[in-house]
């Protein structure tokens, strides 16, 4: 019994502090004033806020085929969103778009 | 509520966010990091809605979506930067 | 709770459909049908459509925007911004077309609705005999793939032809250039290497 | 006819390499199928044998099937790496929320620099860049001989970066061999 409130009470713990950091990254998406910066903010999504969710709903699943295929979609996504990222960055990069250095801020200013 | 309610509505709560990335976004490559962020909270928001429901049946799906998802940003990059997806050999001395 | 996901991802539909409407980027856009083919996917995983999810994730988020791209890649990627002057009529014949279609929906069987015709054609045999019979978990790909293996054969074939038909359209050529260049490349490198 | 003559060519790995990478290719394909099915009968373990035999030989085909395709040799170390990395990744994570998060303006300071990598395999440098663009505050957007191309998100980000202690970390998970 007290096994599984572990379980549950893990859960809670590792879905929230991922939930929270899901927001962070969108709040990030939204904030940041550039493109390569908005992809670090995507960053912490793609790794944190995943991966916690993730091991969240593998606490609350257990032992079974389940948590073994969730293992599988974190690997998965552990392994494909760095070269999603490197991809986009790179493309934009050859493409001639400028990262704005420094600190600067007001160079480009759409952020609110 | 659960907290499977709870991630389910942060999720939300970041698709819309990122929708607005996607639509406001400046440059093309904006949007196509909210496509791509976008894909990654679609494949997280269908695993948590299998346990939200008590049936999570629907991982298979996340699983699928989050190799689609890759495959996808993968193939626009190239589209993007060879208008073609053949083009690898044309500049592999200045960018390899 | 599943109500308050159904509502926001209609309305998050219908704001990227907006979008895609008053974008003048067609890259943009096209961009925007993927984020839709996405969500339209989630909406059919939340209603219990999962195979029909499947196929709109490869199809509608992978395919169909590859062939967007290639298309725009052979034209301009920004809408020529000739405005049309507005016509009443087309606005009048288009809701005039969504209310009957509207009105048709009244009298479609309810969401899920266990007594609706289509769940009493076939499919009981295919639901209670399909363990038996076949012996493949999975019922829709059964009768797919078995039931109606000879249609589905058939469809194979036709998507085939078309998938090589547009890629001999859109990058064919370029591509067999390619490859032709390289085979006569090869033997100097091989040289070069050894 | 043209299917089984593609053996000889010259960016191919040594036969005994293709060979030994085809069955740990074959195997883990199996275990994927095996733990996704769920369901045990002959007739479905029976497609799950024909659907990996028939990966494993598209891939031979392609010239694919080698260490740098399924680095099973990398395994014991990278049991040593993935925690170090997995912390690198948190901490990195709480600095880039702090950032974003920052009153009125985030906390940012973008810096693009070159790095220098010490990896000797292809392979290595894939891994150290992929480390480098996991790791929240740093993206990888250039990979060229020697050297990565890093966009931070502030100067003390891009400063612990060019301590170099990921690259010795990749350096030693890359091993002596090749």
């Amino acid at each position: 019994m007290s096994g599984a409130l572990v379980a549950e009470v893990l859960s809670w713990a590792f879905i929230v502090a991922g939930s929270v950091f899901v927001l962070i990254g969108g709040i990030g998406l939204i904030r940041l004033p550039d493109f390569y910066t908005r992809i670090h903010a995507a960053g912490i999504t793609d790794t944190m806020g995943a991966w916690l969710i993730l091991i969240g709903l593998m606490f609350s699943a257990g032992w079974t085929l389940i948590t073994v295929k969730l293992f599988m979609l974190l690997f998965f996504l552990a392994a494909t969103s760095p070269l999603a990222s490197h991809a986009l960055a790179k493309a934009a990069f050859l493409r001639g778009l400028e990262p704005m250095l420094g600190r600067g801020l007001e160079i480009e200013g759409d952020h609110d | 509520m659960d907290q499977f309610g709870a991630a389910t509505l942060a999720l939300l709560v970041c698709m819309a966010m990122t929708l607005f990335r996607s639509i406001a976004g400046p440059t093309v490559f904006d949007r196509v990091l909210a496509v791509n962020s976008f894909g990654t909270k679609t494949v997280l928001l269908i695993a948590v809605y299998g346990f939200l429901t008590g049936r999570p049946d629907f991982l298979d799906l996340a699983l699928v979506y989050a190799l689609m998802n890759f495959i996808g940003t993968i193939a626009v990059m190239k589209f993007t930067r060879f208008g073609d997806l053949a083009g690898m050999e044309d500049d592999d001395e200045e960018t390899l | 709770m599943i109500d308050v996901i159904h509502i926001v991802l209609f309305t998050f539909l219908a704001v990227i459909a907006i979008a895609i409407i008053r974008l003048r980027d067609l890259f943009a856009a096209v961009m925007l049908m993927g984020i839709f083919s996405l969500l339209s996917a989630s909406l059919f995983t939340v209603m219990d459509a999962v195979d029909v999810a499947f196929t709109e994730a490869a199809v509608g988020a992978g395919v169909s925007t590859i062939l967007m791209l290639a298309t725009l890649s052979l034209t301009h990627s920004s809408e020529s911004t000739r405005y049309a002057r507005p016509r009443p009529m087309a606005l009048v014949a288009v809701v005039l077309t969504g209310a009957a279609l509207v009105y048709a929906t009244f009298d479609m069987p309810r969401y899920g609705d266990p007594a609706a015709p289509i769940h009493h054609h076939v499919a009981d045999h295919y639901i209670e005999d399909t363990d038996d019979e076949i012996g493949v978990p999975n019922m829709v790909t059964a009768i797919l793939a078995s039931y109606r293996g000879y249609d589905t054969w058939g469809e194979t074939a036709v998507i085939f032809t078309a998938c090589v038909g547009v890629m001999m359209l859109l990058g064919g050529a370029r591509t067999f250039y390619r490859w032709r260049h390289r085979e006569e490349d090869e033997p100097e490198e091989a040289g070069e290497a050894s | 006819m043209g299917l089984f003559l593609r053996q000889d060519q010259p960016w191919r790995a040594s036969r005994r390499e293709t060979a030994l990478s085809g069955v740990a290719l074959f195997v883990v394909l199996m275990a994927v199928w095996l733990l996704n099915s769920g369901h045990y009968t002959p007739l479905i373990i029976g497609f799950g044998v024909a659907s990996s035999l028939l990966v494993v030989f598209l891939s031979w085909r392609m010239g694919i099937v080698d260490r740098e395709g399924l680095p099973v040799h990398l395994l014991p170390r990278a049991t040593v790496y993935a925690p170090w990395l997995f912390k690198e990744i948190f901490t990195a994570n709480v600095d880039v929320a702090k950032r974003v998060l920052t009153p009125f303006e985030p906390n940012i300071s973008p810096r693009l620099f070159d790095t220098g990598v010490t990896q000797k395999t292809d392979l290595g440098r894939v891994i150290y860049a992929n480390s480098i663009t996991l790791t929240p505050g740093t993206v990888s957007i250039g990979v060229k001989g020697s050297y990565i191309t890093v966009h931070a998100i502030a100067e003390d980000v891009a400063d612990g970066l060019q301590e170099g202690e990921m690259d010795r970390r990749v350096t030693w998970l890359e091993g002596e061999r090749r």
